[in-house]
């Protein structure tokens, strides 16, 4: 038997991300993978974006020249503000994270693990220089935290593991998994796939997965 | 009558003894006091403990105080970007000890010194890494570490207008730490790109009460293009 | 299209149940939201818990809810008044339960609340009545009593100005725990004396961001006088 | 012998305490006797009063028919708002008393111990409905908390005391009590005489407060 799948692009898995996004949603998205997302939330849905770094209400990128650089987000990219917005500190964009007020965060991940722990910090190399930056209350503080990553290394080693081995962001925080073959939701009792790509038999998706899925 | 404006960012540094800690406003570039970093540097004061969310980008500000030998220790959330080589190379050589802190944390430490807050329970960080060795607590099912407060002696910040009285507003994103670090600081210095005239501040608007800021001194707008950076924070 | 303006003060609190926690702002009648207690009268909600700085003045507002028999405990900072009869004669009667909160302890634990942090140790109240059976602990030489955030299911606060996404502003001092009340409740109802267009209110100045506010209602500006008080607070 | 001194009139106590505020200082003025103070400040002096209820730059009372019932003070009496000033929420508010940012704190008192223990938010009366207010954050809160009091209860008791009977508002608190008899400063270690009113001998103020007094 010849499989006949192909994972999804990055564009194709922001597009799966964006549409499970619901209208009037306060969103973070986290630096990297999940940024591409913002490009796909459709216009005709009016959604908050937050930045950590004391801002609700991002827009996309300025035009060349039109950059501020009092304006950035928080991968200190110049940025703009849609109508509605506003600006506040440091504390309080951070309360907003903590106390539960984001409906939903999308972040990046090394890996997830089946009970939803999350590593996507720090690599833990002995000679790495850490760096953390608001991922940690980003992880906690979401009513829900959607994780957005490629399915395996590129290696082919899954990124969905039974126990983290990278140091962890936070524990079981994880709600879903956007990957490039499937989505998973994290039930609390392991793994269930919402969805395989086209193609991907869940034998096949369990067999890469190395880690118990439910239909 | 009361008037905290100086007249150089030199002369409103006048006090800072070696071994103090410093906040330091800015997320990156915007909101870093660049100015008031290199007057920093002209003053000579080492042996300083940092507070600032990164260790300095590129060469200029915090970067060349760090290159400048001055800095001992950092309390940061990001220290490591890609154009973070001055911070680096004193970190693997041993030259500088940091505190990892996650931003949130971070910025919560501030408020709560500020505040007067001895300590909270957060539930960011536990489980992790950052919170070894630290007070744990089951709080409505929901496990919690303990945090400490950050004071520092002097806080430097970079406010967009500011009064003879001390009230500051700030410009976009800019704000960031600087009206936290400004409450945590004994001595906070401000920068400011406007000196407005007694009294044209609206009340309603005002970010930083006067009661906060000690000393203030007026700076010219930096040029663009030293603010960005790539990095994630 | 996000719309959160609803066309009643009593729409406005659809859903909401008996034996509710419910912060209500204001400090004595400035920034109390009168309009929406009489639509929560109106309701007929029962067993409620009000999170509140006062306990009620004259017979209006929340002073009317207590004559009601709404309200089954109220945690504040300072019931008794010269006008608060209402109060005072249903505490008496055994009627309602006091939880009595030193002011700041009580803007700190809403604050802690709305901000997701698990409790915090403060130097308020150490050694008096109010910290009796409470957690203590010394810091920094010190003694800090624990207090815990206080969370609600619903929040109705007043506020000056909104736009239909919920972003607010407020008048002179009717600000005092509006903002605080928004962050820490689940569901926060904001009657505003303007409503503006949308992208009208400046970015800067917003007290309130949107993600904090449910439902914003439009109503007239009360009368002067009403809110007079001569009681210290 | 005769003693011939006079109390100072409440005017005169306001005066009394206007007299050490300096220039620059934030100041907070508490509910009664204390808001006396504010009209004795001399105008050649900028000070800042703060207003727990979220005012900093607090002016005098407006004009008839000038009220405006959303500027108001902690006693709730409508009030003005001077250049330099400004609004704020009330954890803000109290983040300022509390972070000791007020240079000045001025109290009222029912009683204060020789050690500066506070009483002035409870007569402990078993009936009595309790209330406190902003008074715990205000005595701890500020750089120094000073009293002022009539020094003898209408009975004639000092309300100068080994140690409060009344429920505490705050431990070790005070550093100043500005009477209508003596000023007196909190030594840590005792009271220490200041001044006391013309004509009244250490004796006689050391009798009536029946406290060890030094001078």
């Amino acid at each position: 038997m010849t499989l006949a799948y192909r994972k999804l692009s990055r564009i194709q898995m922001a597009s799966r991300v964006a549409r499970d996004i619901p209208e009037g949603a306060y969103v973070n998205l986290g630096i990297g993978l999940p940024t591409l997302v913002a490009d796909q939330l459709p216009m005709s849905r009016e959604i908050f974006l937050h930045s950590e770094n004391g801002l609700l209400g991002m827009g996309p990128a300025p035009d060349p020249g039109e950059e501020d650089h009092d304006l950035i987000n928080a991968g200190k990219q110049p940025v703009t503000l849609l109508p509605g917005g506003a600006y506040f500190h440091h504390a309080d964009s951070f309360a907003m994270m903590r106390g539960g007020h984001l409906d939903i965060c999308v972040l990046g991940a090394f890996q997830v693990s089946t009970n939803g722990d999350l590593a996507n910090w720090h690599t833990g190399a002995p000679d790495a220089i850490p760096a953390v930056g608001g991922a940690m209350d980003l992880a906690i503080g979401a009513k829900q935290t959607w994780v957005m990553m490629e399915h395996l290394t590129r290696d082919g080693v899954s990124k969905i593991v039974a126990e983290c081995s990278y140091p962890l962001t936070a524990m079981a925080c994880v709600a879903r998994i956007y990957a490039d073959l499937a989505v998973l939701e994290v039930t609390g009792a392991g793994l269930r796939v919402v969805e395989a790509v086209d193609g991907l038999p869940l034998d096949e998706l369990q067999r890469l997965s190395g880690v118990p899925l439910q239909a | 009558m009361i008037d905290k404006v100086f007249s150089s960012p030199l002369d409103a540094l006048e006090g800072l003894s070696d071994g103090a800690t410093i906040m330091i406003g800015g997320f990156g570039g915007a909101g870093q006091p660049t100015v008031l970093i290199d007057a920093l540097i002209e003053h000579g004061a080492r042996a300083l403990t940092i507070v600032n969310n990164n260790a300095g980008n590129g060469e200029m500000g915090l970067a060349a105080l760090i290159k400048a030998g001055r800095v001992q220790k950092i309390i940061c959330s990001f220290p490591r970007q890609s154009d973070s080589q001055v911070f680096d190379a004193a970190y693997r050589a041993g030259r500088i000890e940091l505190e990892l802190v996650a931003q949130g944390n971070l910025a919560e430490r501030i408020r709560a010194a500020g505040a007067g807050i001895g300590g909270f329970f957060t539930p960011t960080g536990f489980g992790t890494e950052l919170a070894r060795g630290k007070e744990t607590r089951c709080i409505d099912g929901r496990m919690h570490v303990f945090e400490q407060p950050i004071h520092a002696e002097w806080a430097l910040v970079m406010a967009e207008t500011g009064d003879r009285w001390g009230n500051l507003t700030y410009r976009k994103t800019a704000r960031n730490f600087g009206p936290i670090m400004a409450m945590a600081a004994r001595k906070t210095v401000a920068s400011v790109h406007q000196l407005t005239p007694p009294g044209m501040l609206d009340p309603e608007v005002i970010v930083t009460p006067g009661i906060f800021v000690r000393r203030v001194v007026q700076v010219p707008r930096m040029a663009p293009g030293l603010a960005i950076h790539k990095e994630a924070a």
